[in-house]
Order: structure tokens, then C-alpha cells, then sequence
């Protein structure tokens, strides 16, 4: 079996590349999509090798991304559709949440629309407003779409594809901080051995109590439980991977076991993943929960000026705060 | 009658061409400032062909059935659009959006269409899906509240219906675009998409992002605007300060502006811009100049914003009453055809009357039905906890 | 004092002409605000008397509305934009996510935008789809923004004048099946001397358990009351009123005495209003919890079609049986 | 040098006015297909008048002390603009968006506005900004990643950048609704609006919904689009397969392109937009046809969309370059005054690059800071939450 180190955002230019080679209904829409190959290069090279009639690049117009590509999915084909950045998102929101999400419901099944959403998402790269937000919430709230997001390069180059091979409309959040990590990606695993795109996963196992996270939180997450480890606390990771619908079956095994649970997310907590899941949790777990399910996100202000960025966002230390005051109900 | 045959005297209507832009409805005049292509008088008075500023010559080419086939379109759009207004004051649909005036450009461009062309219409295209020859039972489904569509776009060539505004046009220039990578324009019998939207729509972002992209990817795409004068209350003015279809030129592409309620015209300028669009020549708006006679909807009153004269001098421009006066006078038709086309249009509608009383009702647990084409294991518990919650009442079934 | 019996619409459109008289800054804009009065009256009469400047007929554009309502509001205006309907307020999302709700920040505090976005929402009129959504957790996510809903008609009243005299942006809901509901309204009340805008209210005092509800479920709410009390149970029923911050003081409060609570909201449950109240009200009343908190929520569907809309909407039933869980659990 | 002084033989430039919609961008040519509006040829020679197909005719008035103080403008905005680069090459700014090349555009059109106008700004517009006499530090704090924007837009009577594309344009409109119900238009001193914004703006739905409600309501507005070819490394034709400025035509009101690298013709005609804009005669849209000579913003790579002769062939048209041309053929200007020009911008760069090293990063507490005006008890608990915590942490001072 091939495999490669790549970087997340290099495996998904290979699972997109695969993806565009496997079916000649798949297209990519977007702006900058092509000679530029977007703003972080995840489409690099896919316009030169597959056309103009593949790789397109539309003209300004977020609506019109999203609204072309539900005539063009009506036609038969198979969209992904490039969303600049997180903040860009929202002036297609009434395509995604009034057309994309509903034409399968009100066809009643007659109608599918097999698009993928792709947003990168998130903080932490020092940018300027609109360009760091995480606004998967609003995704996840509305009926009839799938909302996912990757934490690895191999989740990356999988998820991807199978995203695009799914007949479910799906949101994509790609944690665009760490398009540049590394990691080993087997490429030849065909997808029906892959592990299933709406599953959740427990990415470190441990006892003492369960942290939950999805995308650039993965790996922060991972390094507070290396932190807690060195402090004698052995914390388990689960990587949510599925937003909507969330996969709480390995959550809920896991905190019946360790009893604390600790969600994390850079978008603002109000609203957000962490409440549903913490209401959940709880009312699966309520005879488990040593303490209430905390959770560590951004803060419930607009994201702020990237230089106190750092601040907002959640860090190893918060996490572990969290864990600590968990600990201490 | 073919081609030529009528030399009726009408004067030529102004051709569409740039008006000052002070004006865009005269009410009163039979013709707005600005011209647009009629075939037709109101006196039901049919020249044998118009050409436009652009240098574009309209007319049409119908065998004396096909006339009558026109007629007996409208006539029964017209009788089963009344239908279902009385089913909807009788408490048998939550609302109906009603036609009334709009027969003439829904026939005409319904019937433009060729078998292989797609239609994207808003809520109230119910004689565009006629003329498709879909059972007219189709939109039913929707105005009951039973269900919201509910059938396959592709199966019908006709997309369901969209309620918000605008949004439709975006997908008819996406499925065009879609046409053009399927290398199915640039010929004869290309395919092409006609898009309807109302004078409100006008002013929506999507309906000009619409606009642009079809510009910019030479999409096979007819905008067919039904300029009915109203957005639920509010006038055209608020919508534009010249005539509608001028808006295409500022993108790049031609627009034409037609007596929508004059269904030769309809016809002959739709069926113009759709095989320009087959043929690779992309895309055309066509403003079909109209008036809604009825409310915006059941639950519209009209009387609210609008005079009754003006009402009153729209109906001497009634689209089946003028083509009734053309048939009579070229005698292509005669009572005896007038009074057997109103009893069929009249069997057509009770017989859809008692469909629509009969459709069923959706099973409670049929609303989790199709969110996913892959389903949802969070979704199956909840319907899973509803049943049991169902079943906890003495003698449900669901 | 001036008393009147009104309906809620009615009160509405009281709270509007006192606003227009109050401060000549006030202005309208909708669709068909004028001489229709709107599509549920509430407007009416108000072009007429105020005039076209004052009470503006706009073209057929939700995100032109909300963007010039901004410019309006830089120019020193105080608009309220109608929005006709829940399900087409989304052409708007961009304008009231990335603008109106960040303005101030951005400009710390330099700029005010005091706009109130009035939008009839929720279900239970038998409408077709879009006509009958209940967006508002759309917009609770959204720091930035408040949110209210009113319950009774002397709310509306009260609320619609408290969030046009705010200079917080407001998007404020109006439960639209209730419109047509009446109640005696105190018409005189100073602002001042009125119920904070922000703030929860005990509607009915109970001891048994706690049934939290907001705009159209606060009648659904206080009648399953009616009905437990037949039964020998004695619910306290909460209206929060304010959903954007929550008030949650006095539902920690109640929970605290009563050990149990139930969230009612039409909205999907999935990451609604009741999730973010469920994890705060497990954060804060832990240990005084005798089951977790309950909600009763539309399902994670589409609004489905309106001749089974009865049973996708929370009523009295299924609150009562929420109730009945939370004893059982 | 007074209107009529000179007499420069400069061939006049094609008036603008429909071209044949087929080609809208030929980057080798001095003027594009369509034609312009041009005072100042790349060779730095003057016309003292043009008149463009609409009748209009533009010249401009200045004094000798103007004319230098134009060139003076734009040598200091671009060198303030070369520092900016710098500064974010060295970490000094998280990102940095150039006008390079676009100098004559954003003077032109800046020094037009009265005091009284307000100008609604891209993110580009730092030219726009100096203009109107704005410390040029504003929008450094944006860049640098201290805050937002965070200026009141009306002290300045600029509205802070708006980086979501289009969005401004009805905040524009929306503000210019507001002169007119404030009664301030009308009059030679009536107030006007100015919106920035770029090619690729031209393409969102709300740019397109901003000249509907500006049509409609008549809105005393100027839409200012620097075409600068290019959005990110999308080329026009990606938006819009005929001139931009035709796009107005369509919506009823006029379009002028103008020579975006003539800062004496962007003056012009955006002087006479903002005239009629205030004496209540309605918008305008204004095309100025320019280019981006360097990166989108420091983080693009321009090489990967566009060749390098397309660069060059515009450094022939350097806006600057030709003023300076024009200064000394008409002895305007010396050495000695250019040397001087150079200097003085050199020196401001240098205390401006000062003073951003100098600018303070925000206090983390602050985040909590102006979410909204009347607070909220929520965050207030957040803040203290957040306090405490940081207070956790041994000699945080925060
Ligand atoms: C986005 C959106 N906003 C508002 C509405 C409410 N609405 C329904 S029909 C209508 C007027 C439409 O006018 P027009 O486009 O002229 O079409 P007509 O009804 O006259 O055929 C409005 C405002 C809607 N359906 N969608
Ligand atoms: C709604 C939105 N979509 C995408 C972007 C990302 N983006 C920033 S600038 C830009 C190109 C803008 O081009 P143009 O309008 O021509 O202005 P220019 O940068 O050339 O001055 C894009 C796509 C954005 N800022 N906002
Ligand atoms: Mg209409
Ligand atoms: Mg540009």
C-alpha cells in the first residue's frame, strides 16, 4: 500500500485530484479555484490537468457559487464548491440553508444533491477580520445537511472523498491552521475499508476524562492530554470528525467510564457544538457525570484583532484548566 | 391560418426600444412607453409580424389546430386556476397563487419550450407545468400541504416550484451551465432553460448574480420575467426605474420586452430567445409585459393598494378574450368550439377537484422521511422515540 | 393608566406608532410596509399617518434592506426592518452576521447601529414551506446581536418600544400564530419604569418542575401548567424572553427548588436554544438536579409540510410527557 | 495652469460609449475597446477638454499649486504604500493590500469629494483616506492586527474598510437614502456618497441590489469601481464579458469609464458624479479603468495568474510617471520640486513606520471590550471568568 507524508492541505489536493479522476460528474467551483489553484493552493494544479470545464473559476459571488452549483447538481453533477474562507460563507447562506439543504425533503427522496461544501475555517493565523470564524454551528443546526470536519492529513485525504462520493449535501470545515502539520497518508485504502465519513473517534484512549474536539482543536487537545499525562492524568481524546450528525455513541461509552467530560471549539460557546453535546452527555450519562460536561471555546464576542487572538482562542492551558476544574466539582 | 394570411390593419406597435426612463407603466395605454412586440391587439387583430430595434422580426407559424390548441390551453389554465381558488376559500388548500391575467404569457412561453428544454418556475407557473403536459394535479401537493413539490425536476423538465424569490434563477443558469459542459448547445436541437421570475424578483442579488454568470458562461438561458406590475402590494417603481427589460443590456445580453398577454408574441419571442440559446448564442431576458387580475394570493387583498379602474382597463387587454375575438374573426373557430372548450376545461377541473379532496394526508412519521438520501442514525432514534410516543395514545396509527 | 385589550399584532403596531412619534430618527422598512401595512397588518396605517420617508416600501431585496438600514443607521437613523417572513431572512444573513452585529465592535464603540429586525417566526398556521421556520438560534450564536421574542401582547407592547429605543442591534421575534391572541396591555408604563428588555419572568409560580419556553410556546407552556395542575402537579413556568444573552438567574433559581427542567422550542432541537440552556443549566444547578434537563423541540427535519406540521410542533401533550420523564428518570 | 491655457495636441481618446460587447480588455492597447475618458495621455500631454458620448463634457480647473499638489499626493501615497510592503515583509503587519499602480484612481477620485461627502472605502483605499486629510495611520491598525477598523466613520466622514466584498455599497446607498429624507440634496451644496469598490465587487448580489435601491430612491451616490482588471487572479472577463460601466445603463442611470491612470480625468468625472449626486439628479456609476501593478495583498503570488509583459505594458501608463511628465512639459515643476516631493514622502513613511512599530497590542481583556453598546451581564461574567483566570497565571498583567 502507497503511502506518503503529507501535509493536510497537500492530502486533500490528492483526494480532490482523485476524486475529479474517479468521476468525470465531479466539478470544483470557486474563486481562484484555478491558475492559482485558491487561496491555499488545496486546488493546485487540478484546473491545468482537468480543464476549464472542471475546475472553475467563478465569478464573485458566494450566491452564485452555491446557486449555480444546485442547477448544475439538478444536471447530474457532482459540485464542490470552494468557499474562500470561513467569513465569506454567509452570503450563500439562504442557497445552503433554504435550497441545498431542503431539495432532497421536499422532492420527498426524488432529488438528490451530492455537493460538498469546502470552508476553511478557524483561527490562530494571525488574520484580519472574516478570515479566522468558525461557523460550523450555524451548519450544524440546520436539518438536511452533513457537516464534517477533518484533524489529520489521512482524515483529510479520506473525509474528502468521501464526502464527495456521498449523495448527502456536506459541509466541509478544514482546519486551515493546520494545512501546513504533516502526517503519513495511506492513499490506496479504498473507501469501503475506510473508516465510515460519520463516525466519531477516539484518537487517544484514556480513563481519568474524555476530551472532545473536531478540527484544529484535534491537536490541541491531543497535546493537553500529553501535558496531563506528564502530570500523572491520563485523559482520552475522542475526535469528533462528524458535526452533524454527531456520533455520541463512543462519547457516551467513554464518559460512563471516566465520568468528566471536557468539549472543545474555537467558535463562540453560546450555541455552539459544545452545548448540544454537553446537553446530551448529560442526559445519557447522568448517573456517570462526576462533574457537568465543561466546555472551552471562543469567547461570545466577535473574533477579535488577530493580535489578541491568541487569547480567545482556546489553548492547552485552558484545557487544562477545564479538566482540573472538573476534577475539583 | 398560416403565415401571412392576415393582413389585419392594426398599426404597428412601437418596436421595444430605449423609453426615457421616466416611465415605465402607463396603465391606461394599451401599449407602455418604451414599446413592446405584440402580435395581437386587444381587439384580437393579428399582424403578421413585428420587427424589433434590435432588428429581431417576431411572428408565428401555428396550423389552425394548433390556434385552437392555444386557446383551449389557456382557457382551461384559466378554469382550473378558478378552481382552485374556490378550493382554497373552502378551506381545501392552505393558499393558492393565482394566474388570473397571466395566461397568455405562461401558454405562450410554456408552449415555446421544446420536449428537450428545462423550466425553473417560481409558485405561480401552474400553466407553464400545463403546457409541459404534466398533470395538473402536480402542484397541488404543495398549496394543501401535504406535501412541498415532491416530484423530480428531471422526470418532468420542469423544476418544483421555488417560493423564495429569485433563488430559482440561480439554478436554471448552474443546470444551463451544465448544458453547455455536456456539449448539448450549438445546434438546432441544443438544449435550453427558461428561468420565470416575477418584476419583484427583479431586485434580487441572486436573480442578477443569475444575470452575470449566465453572461460570463454564455449559458443557453431564457429569463422570462412576468412583469404582472405589483410585488404583492408594492408597484413596479419600487423595483426599477426604467423598463425591466433593459436590465440585460447592462450584463451583456438582449432584452426583449413582449405583450404578455398576447400569446402569439409570448410564443414567437420566447421561442426566438430559447433557440438563440440552443444555438450557443446564450442568453436572452424577456419581459413579458402582464398584469395580475386576481390578489397576490388567497390571502392578499388588493383592494388595499390598488384602484378599481385600473383593474377595469386591464381587462379590456384579457388575453383569452382577445385571442376569442381573433379565432372568431378569422373564423378558425365558432361557438360551438368556445362552449365545448369550456365544458372540457370544466371536467378538467372537477375531476381535479375531487383528486385534490382525495389526496391523503402525510403519515405522522413520514416528516423524517428523505431528509438524507444516506439517512441519519440521530434521526432514526427520533423517529423511533416518536412512534413510541405515538403509540403511548389509545388507538393511534401511524 | 390607559388599559386596552389588544391582540398581539395590534400591540405591536401601537408599540411601533408610539416609537415613530417618539423620535422623528425612527423609520420602517419592508416589503409592502406601506399601504398593505404588511403582510400580518402590522404596519398598518403607518405610511399614511408617518409618511414615505418614514415608513419605507423597499424593492424586493432582504439583504438590500438590512445593508442600507445600516448606512440609515450610520447616518444617525434608527431603522426597523421588517423581515415578512422567518424563512426569508436568509438572503440577509450576511449584512446581519458580518455587519450589523460587528460594527460596533469594530469600530470600538465609535459606532451605534440601533436597528431592530422585526421577523414574524414559528409555525402552526398551516403555511407552505419557508413561511414557518424558527431561525432564532441563528442568530443567538452570533455575538453581536440580541435576541428577544415576545410571549403576551403587552410584551410586545412593551419589548418592540424597549428594543427601538435600545441602541443594541436587535432582532426580535414575533411569534406570528399568536399575532391574532389578545390580552389587556398597559399602554401608558414608562420605558423606564417597565421590565427590563434582557430579562426572564416567572409567568407561573410552581414548585414542582420548571418549564422554560419563549414567544409562541410560552401559551403552549403555561396551558400543559394548566393542565398538570388538574393532575396535582404544580409547574413554574418560566418566559426567557430574551434569548441573546440569556437570563438565566432566575432559572437557576427555580431549578434549584424544583429539580427538574424542560426546554419548549419549536426550533430543532440540534443545537437550539434548549441545548445552550440544558448545559448551562447543568453547569450551575449540578447537584440540585434530579433529572437532566429535557427538551421538547421541533425535530431535526426541514419544517415539513403543513398538513403534518401538528406533529412536529411542541404541545401540551408532549410537554406533559417530558414532565412525566423527568419524574420517571 | 488654468482651464483652456493648454493646448496640448494629444490625438482625443475615443468618447466613451457602447463598444461591441465582445472584447471588454485589450491589456497592450492605451485604451480599451469602448474608449475612456482621458485628460492626460501616458506621455504626460493635456487636453483641456473631452466630451463623451453622452454629451458630458470634462476638463478640469486647477491652479499651478494644485496641479503639484496632485502629483504630491500620489508620490506620498505610494510611498507610504512601499512602506507598508515592507513592514509586512518584515512582520511588521499581518497582511498588507497594496494600491500600487492605482494612485491616480484613488486621488483623482479622493480630492473630488467636498467636505461634506461621505466616502464608504474598500480595503484598498488608503489613497481615498489621505485625501481626506486622515492621519495615515487609520487603517494600520487593521493590517498590523491591533484592531479592526475601529474609527468612527463619521468624525471622518469615511466609513471604516469593509473587507466583505460588496457589502459597503448598500451601506452606501443606505446613508445616501438618508441625505435625501434629511433634505440635503439638491443644492450645489448638497451632500453626496462615494462607494469604492473592485471588479470582482461588481459580480455580488448586493453591489447589483445597491444600484437598484439607488435607481429607485434616487440616491445622491457615485459608485466608484477601479477596475484594476483583476480580482485576486481572476481576470474581468470572469465577471463580465462587456465594459463594467454599461453595467449602470441597465439599471437607469448613467455609466462613465474614465482613465483610471489620469488622475486629471478621475478628478473630473468624479467631481461631476458627486455634482449631480448632490444636486439630486441621482447616481452615478463610475468605471475607472486602471491596474493592479503589484501582489492582491503581500500574501498572492501574481506570477501563477498573470505574464509579465501584461505588467509591463502598463508601467507605460504609470499614473504618476505621466504627471510628472506633464508637470515638467508644461514647466509646472523642476527637479529641485520633485527631489522635494520625494523627500517629504520619504520623511513621512519614516515617522509612519515609527509609529506602527509603536502601536500597542490590545489588552486581553479587551476582547470583551464594545460587543455591544449597552453591555451584556453574560460577557461581563466572561470577562471576570477570563480575568481570574489569567490572574491564575504568576506575574500576568493583564
Ligand atoms: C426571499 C423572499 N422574500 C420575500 C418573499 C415573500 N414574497 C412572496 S411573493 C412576493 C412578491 C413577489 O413579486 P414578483 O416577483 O413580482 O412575483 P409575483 O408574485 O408578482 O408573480 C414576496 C415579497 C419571498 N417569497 N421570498
Ligand atoms: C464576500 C467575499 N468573498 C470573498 C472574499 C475574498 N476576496 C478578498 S479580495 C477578493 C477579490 C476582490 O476583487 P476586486 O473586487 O476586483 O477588488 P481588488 O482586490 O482587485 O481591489 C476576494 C475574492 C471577500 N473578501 N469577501
Ligand atoms: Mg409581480
Ligand atoms: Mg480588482
Amino acid at each position: 500500500m502507497a503511502t506518503e507524508t503529507l501535509t493536510m492541505g497537500k492530502a486533500l489536493n490528492r483526494g480532490l485530484r482523485r476524486a475529479l479522476e474517479d468521476d468525470s460528474k465531479v466539478v470544483i467551483m470557486g474563486e481562484d479555484v484555478g491558475k492559482l489553484g485558491g487561496v491555499f493552493r488545496i486546488t493546485d494544479g487540478l484546473q491545468k490537468d482537468f480543464g476549464e470545464d472542471r475546475v472553475i473559476d467563478t465569478p464573485l459571488a458566494e450566491s452564485g457559487i452555491i446557486g449555480t452549483a444546485v442547477g448544475l447538481a439538478i444536471r447530474g453533477y457532482r459540485p464542490i464548491c470552494e468557499i474562500q474562507f470561513d467569513g465569506f460563507v454567509y452570503p450563500a447562506y439562504d442557497q445552503i440553508v433554504s435550497q441545498v439543504a431542503k431539495m432532497h425533503y421536499r422532492s420527498q427522496g426524488r432529488l438528490r444533491i451530492p455537493m460538498v461544501i469546502r470552508i476553511p475555517f478557524g483561527g490562530g493565523i494571525g488574520a484580519v477580520e472574516h478570515h479566522s470564524e468558525s461557523p460550523e454551528a450555524y451548519f450544524a443546526h440546520t436539518a438536511g445537511l452533513k457537516v464534517v470536519s477533518c484533524g489529520s492529513p489521512q482524515d483529510a485525504y479520506t473525509m474528502i472523498r468521501q464526502a464527495i462520493a456521498s449523495d448527502d449535501p456536506i459541509v466541509f470545515f478544514e482546519p486551515k491552521r493546520r494545512y501546513h502539520e504533516k502526517g503519513v497518508v495511506e492513499l490506496d485504502t479504498p473507501l469501503s475499508a475506510a473508516e465510515p465519513l460519520h463516525a466519531s473517534r477516539v484518537v487517544r484512549p484514556g480513563t481519568d476524562a474524555t476530551i472532545l474536539a473536531y478540527g484544529p482543536m484535534v491537536r490541541t487537545a491531543l497535546d493537553a492530554a500529553q501535558a496531563a499525562a506528564e502530570d500523572g492524568r491520563n485523559l482520552e481524546v475522542i475526535d469528533l470528525r462528524t458535526l452533524s450528525p454527531l456520533d455520541l455513541g463512543p462519547v457516551f461509552e467513554s464518559v460512563r467510564r471516566t465520568g468528566r467530560a471536557v468539549v472543545v471549539h474555537e467558535a463562540p460557546g453560546n450555541l455552539g457544538l459544545g452545548a448540544e453535546i454537553a446537553a446530551r452527555v448529560t442526559e445519557e450519562c447522568f448517573y456517570s457525570l462526576e462533574s457537568p460536561v465543561l466546555r472551552v471555546t471562543g469567547y461570545d464576542t466577535p473574533y477579535p484583532a488577530a493580535r489578541v487572538e491568541e487569547e480567545y482562542l482556546p489553548d492547552l492551558d485552558r484545557v487544562l484548566d477545564a479538566v482540573d476544574r472538573a476534577f475539583g466539582w | 391560418m398560416a403565415k401571412g394570411e392576415s393582413k389585419v390593419g392594426a398599426a404597428r406597435p412601437p418596436a421595444p426600444g430605449p423609453s426615457d426612463g421616466a416611465e415605465s407603466r402607463i396603465p391606461n395605454a394599451d401599449v407602455p412607453a418604451g414599446g413592446f412586440v405584440q402580435l395581437l391587439t386587444p381587439d384580437g387583430d393579428h399582424v403578421d409580424s413585428v420587427t424589433a430595434a434590435d432588428g429581431t422580426t417576431y411572428s408565428v407559424d401555428f396550423t389552425d389546430e394548433e390556434y385552437r390548441g392555444l386557446y383551449r390551453d389557456m382557457v382551461t389554465v384559466r378554469r382550473l386556476d378558478a378552481e382552485a381558488t374556490a378550493l382554497q376559500r373552502q378551506g381545501e388548500l392552505g393558499i393558492w397563487a393565482s394566474l388570473l391575467g397571466q395566461e397568455a404569457a405562461q401558454v405562450g412561453s410554456g408552449r415555446a419550450l421544446r420536449t428537450q428544454d428545462m423550466a425553473f418556475p417560481t409558485y405561480r407557473e401552474h400553466g407553464v407545468l400545463y403546457c409541459r403536459g404534466i398533470d395538473p394535479i402536480m402542484p397541488f401537493g404543495l398549496f394543501r400541504g401535504v406535501d412541498q413539490g415532491a416530484w423530480d425536476p428531471n422526470e418532468f423538465k420542469v423544476n418544483m416550484y421555488t417560493i423564495v424569490i429569485g433563488a430559482q434563477t440561480l439554478h436554471a443558469t448552474g443546470y444551463a451551465m451544465g448544458i453547455n459542459m455536456d456539449g448539448k448547445t450549438g445546434t438546432d436541437d441544443g438544449e435550453a432553460v427558461i428561468a420565470y421570475f416575477g418584476d419583484g424578483a427583479s431586485s434580487q442579488g441572486d436573480v442578477n448574480e443569475a444575470f452575470i454568470w449566465s453572461a460570463v458562461f454564455n449559458a443557453p438561458m431564457v429569463f422570462f420575467c412576468q412583469n404582472n406590475q405589483y410585488a404583492i402590494s408594492e408597484p413596479l417603481e419600487r423595483q426599477t426605474r426604467i423598463p425591466l427589460y433593459q436590465r440585460a443590456a447592462g450584463f451583456g445580453f438582449p432584452g426583449v420586452r413582449v405583450d404578455g398577454n398576447d400569446v402569439l408574441a409570448s410564443y414567437a419571442v420566447t421561442r426566438h430567445a430559447l433557440d438563440r440559446a440552443r444555438n450557443g448564442e446564450g442568453p436572452t431576458l424577456v419581459e413579458a409585459y402582464t398584469y395580475r387580475m386576481g390578489a397576490h394570493t388567497t390571502t392578499d387583498d388588493p383592494t388595499r393598494y390598488r384602484i378599481a379602474s385600473e383593474v377595469e382597463s386591464w381587462k379590456a387587454k384579457d388575453p383569452i378574450a382577445r385571442f376569442r375575438a381573433f379565432l372568431g374573426k378569422q373564423t378558425l373557430a365558432d361557438e360551438a368550439f368556445f362552449a365545448e372548450v369550456d365544458a372540457q376545461a370544466n371536467e378538467v377541473a372537477l375531476n381535479l377537484r375531487e383528486r385534490v379532496l382525495e389526496m391523503p394526508d402525510p403519515k405522522p412519521l413520514s416528516l423524517f422521511d428523505n431528509v438524507y438520501p444516506n439517512g441519519s442514525p440521530h434521526l432514526d432514534a427520533q423517529r423511533d422515540q416518536m412512534a413510541q410516543y405515538l403509540d403511548s395514545f389509545e388507538g393511534s396509527a401511524h
